[in-house]
């Protein structure tokens, strides 16, 4: 066993780097978003929120996709690897973090374009499920047994989840469609961009994807260093059992 | 030893295991009665009750559902017979459908009552053609809330904390549920001027509730349960 | 043949805890292996392991020639396991419970009733709710449903536990037609005089693992 | 800047957020990297 000493990290050079990009990426973006770029000409400054909602959805999105795609692969044959619940579980995580962002800067964009912090609209609601589904998922994540069985259980509750989020939002768009009157503004009006908003936006989604890959680079080796250790601590919790015998 | 006499036998065991405790009738279906009058007090409108009467009845179905599955599965871990039935190499997929069919008798039978009750209490009128369109909704909503209940229950079953577990799992993949039940009550019970044809999409939305459940739960209860 | 029952270096662990540390043992066919040592030393994760109730995290083997991580589905069809619950809905009566438990592995409704009856569970028992059977009485139920299930390899944990004399002489007569009818029989027990009398051979379960306590008597 | 306390307060909580969480994530892999070995961590 080769010490690693004080300095071990989960970083590597490559990690590194990325994060130094993501660092400059999202300096830039600061710069761009609240100095540089014009305000919208019907949105006015609130267009500045948008720079950082939209990328933290779009993460989300994202980290909900790769749960599923690695899930699916752990479940199917021949891939049946711990790391995919690993990959999966980190970037569950993540995108739990980045809807409950996205959820607290669309709700303050409500309340300066809407007048109100929250509207029963489709979009919102089904983004509220979204996060209370992935909340459960990294509960059931968290109730133990073997390294396999939370595999086994989590992959099946992320499909479940694929399954059940379209249900949802589908309803949910059913139900506001129907049942509401016109909607108090539409969040998809046509918003004239100029040429350094668009950069802005997506130059937010680059450094928000940038970002999300080093976190989830870091997490999922985190995750298997809790693994590790944890099956380290069985390891001495075997040889103190079989110790017990001896006792005797 | 077909898949069909095993979900019948466990359908059969736990409306038995019902009718031995009579759980679900000496306690369940007055929790839900209470509800509703709770319901009652809090809004405290008779115009206002008869508007959202579909909204609560589906709503105290939901929170009674949540009581029946902990119940349905309490049954099984109470003296290891889960375990046992899983040493016994009993189809998974057969527990599961055979629950499921227990469950939403059960769940079928709460919500006559409930509907029963919104009938007398909350004052709501359907027309004749309404009350064929709210028991095709009871049929549709339910057959889903069996699938689904029977899956989650499953999976929290085992679990530390499966009290709180349980409603973090179920109440939002059972969303589409009180939405489209919601929905369709309302055109049947004609709250809030809605019209009785208006109640068939929602139905719909049930139907493939239902069976995209139905499918998804045989498929993923048994890895679920047994892992 | 291969040996009914085979773990190598069998980890178990139990929310954390290392139930089993590494346990091998082989049973031969048609054995009596009698499981001892003191509580909490793994005899009944050991049993529960070849039933293909509790995972096996490290190490591997075989019951009945088939994978114990792989094949847990078609070995759980062919071990029948006598836990510390019976495995009874308190709710049913014991004829509802025993019919039950036909149903789900097909027995017809005269195995049925011979087992039932060889375990005295006709007669007025039969319509009794499961919750108001002494605990010698629940086990005859589930050892009624162990019969009818025909399995080929039983596991009894602590069989004779809260029994009377009389019901302890019961669950031995069963095991004895078992093994005459050619199952292997793995049992864990306290009573090393009443179980070591129907053994072939014991091993001593200890701090979750096994020593062999000798070879075949 | 019109609503500045609203635009700033999103800045605000999404990076800080963000920078809490990563802060956590790289500390408690330092933490647990310490007690493990490089043959463990596939990536040293």
């Amino acid at each position: 066993m080769t010490p690693t000493g004080a300095h071990a990290t989960t970083g590597t050079p490559a990690t590194r780097r990325l994060g130094l990009v993501v660092c400059v990426l999202l300096v830039l973006l600061v710069l761009s978003g609240l100095w540089w770029s014009a305000e919208d000409v019907v949105q006015g400054s609130t267009v500045r929120i948008m720079y950082v909602h939209v990328p933290s959805i779009w993460v989300a999105y994202m980290a909900f996709a790769l749960t599923a795609v690695c899930s699916g692969a752990y479940l199917s044959r021949g891939t049946r690897s711990v790391a995919w619940d690993r990959v999966a579980g980190a970037s569950a995580e993540i995108g739990v973090l980045f809807v409950a962002v996205s959820l607290v800067t669309g709700s303050l964009w409500g309340r300066l374009t809407w007048g109100t912090y929250w509207v029963w609209d489709a979009r919102l609601t089904s983004t509220a499920f979204l996060f209370i589904t992935y909340v459960g998922y990294l509960a059931v994540r968290r109730l133990g047994g073997t390294l396999r069985q939370r595999a086994r259980r989590s992959a099946v509750l992320a499909l479940l989840a694929v399954l059940e989020i379209p249900l949802v939002h589908f309803s949910v768009e059913l139900w506001r469609s129907l049942h509401q009157e016109a909607s108090v503004a539409n969040p998809n009006a046509k918003v004239e961009m100029d040429g350094l908003m668009l950069f802005t936006l997506m130059l937010g989604l680059a450094t928000f994807t940038a970002l999300f890959v080093w976190l989830v680079l870091h997490r999922q080796r985190v995750i298997l260093l809790e693994d590790t250790v944890a099956d380290r601590g069985l390891d001495e919790a075997i040889a103190s059992r079989r110790d017990e015998a001896g006792a005797r | 030893m077909t898949r069909g006499s095993v979900v019948r036998a466990v359908a059969r065991k736990d409306l038995a295991v019902e009718m031995g405790s009579r759980v679900v009738i000496n306690q369940v279906a007055p929790f839900a009665l209470v509800v509703m009058v709770m319901f009652a007090f809090a809004l405290d409108n008779e115009g206002i009750l008869s508007r959202v009467a579909p909204g609560l009845v589906w709503l105290a179905t939901l929170f009674s559902m949540l009581v029946v599955v902990q119940r349905s599965f309490a049954v099984e871990s109470a003296d290891g017979a889960l375990d046992a039935l899983r040493v016994a190499g009993v189809d998974p997929v057969a527990i599961f459908l055979g629950k499921s069919v227990a469950l939403m008798v059960q769940l079928f039978a709460l919500e006559v009552l409930l509907v029963c009750t919104a009938f007398v209490l909350y004052g709501v009128e359907p027309s004749p053609a309404g009350w064929a369109e709210a028991f095709v909704t009871m049929v549709a909503a339910t057959v889903g809330l069996g699938f689904v209940g029977t899956l989650y229950g499953g999976l929290a079953a085992g679990a530390r904390g499966r009290e709180t577990l349980l409603p973090l799992l179920l109440l939002p993949v059972v969303a589409p549920v009180l939405i489209g039940a919601t929905r369709a009550t309302e055109a049947a019970f004609g709250s809030g001027g809605a019209s009785v044809s208006e109640g068939w999409p929602w139905i719909g939305l049930l139907a493939v509730f239902a069976v995209l459940f139905g499918a998804a739960g045989s498929a993923a209860f048994g890895p679920l349960v047994d892992e | 043949m291969t040996n009914v029952v085979e773990l190598r270096g069998v980890v178990a662990v139990l929310g954390g805890f290392p139930a089993l540390a590494g346990v091998d043992l082989t049973v031969g066919r048609g054995e009596v292996l009698l499981l001892q040592g003191p509580n909490g030393a793994g005899k009944t994760s050991v049993l529960r392991v070849c039933a293909g109730l509790l995972p096996v995290e490290r190490g591997g083997g075989s019951i009945l020639g088939m994978d114990i991580t792989a094949q847990r589905d078609s070995i759980r069809s062919r071990v029948g396991l006598l836990g510390h619950t019976n495995g009874l809905y308190l709710d049913l009566t014991v004829a509802q419970n025993i019919r039950f438990w036909a149903s789900t592995v097909g027995a017809s409704r005269d195995e049925v009733s011979a087992a039932m009856q060889r375990m005295g569970l006709d007669g007025r028992l039969a319509s009794v709710k499961a919750d108001r059977l002494s605990a010698g009485q629940r086990r005859r139920c589930a050892l009624a449903s162990m019969i009818v299930r025909r399995a080929e390899l039983w596991l009894l944990d602590e069989p004779h536990a809260g029994l009377d004399a009389a019901g302890r002489d019961e669950i031995d007569s069963v095991l004895r037609d078992a093994v005459a009818a050619g199952a292997t029989v793995v049992v864990s027990s306290h009573e090393l005089e009443r179980a070591g009398a129907l053994a072939t051979r014991v091993v001593t379960v200890d701090g979750g693992t096994v020593r062999d306590g000798g070879g075949a008597r | 800047m019109e609503h500045a306390s609203f635009i700033i307060a999103s800045y605000v909580l999404t990076f800080g957020s963000i920078a809490a969480y990563a802060a956590w994530v790289v500390r408690r892999g330092r933490g647990l990297a310490r007690r493990a070995s490089r043959e463990e961590m596939p990536w040293t």
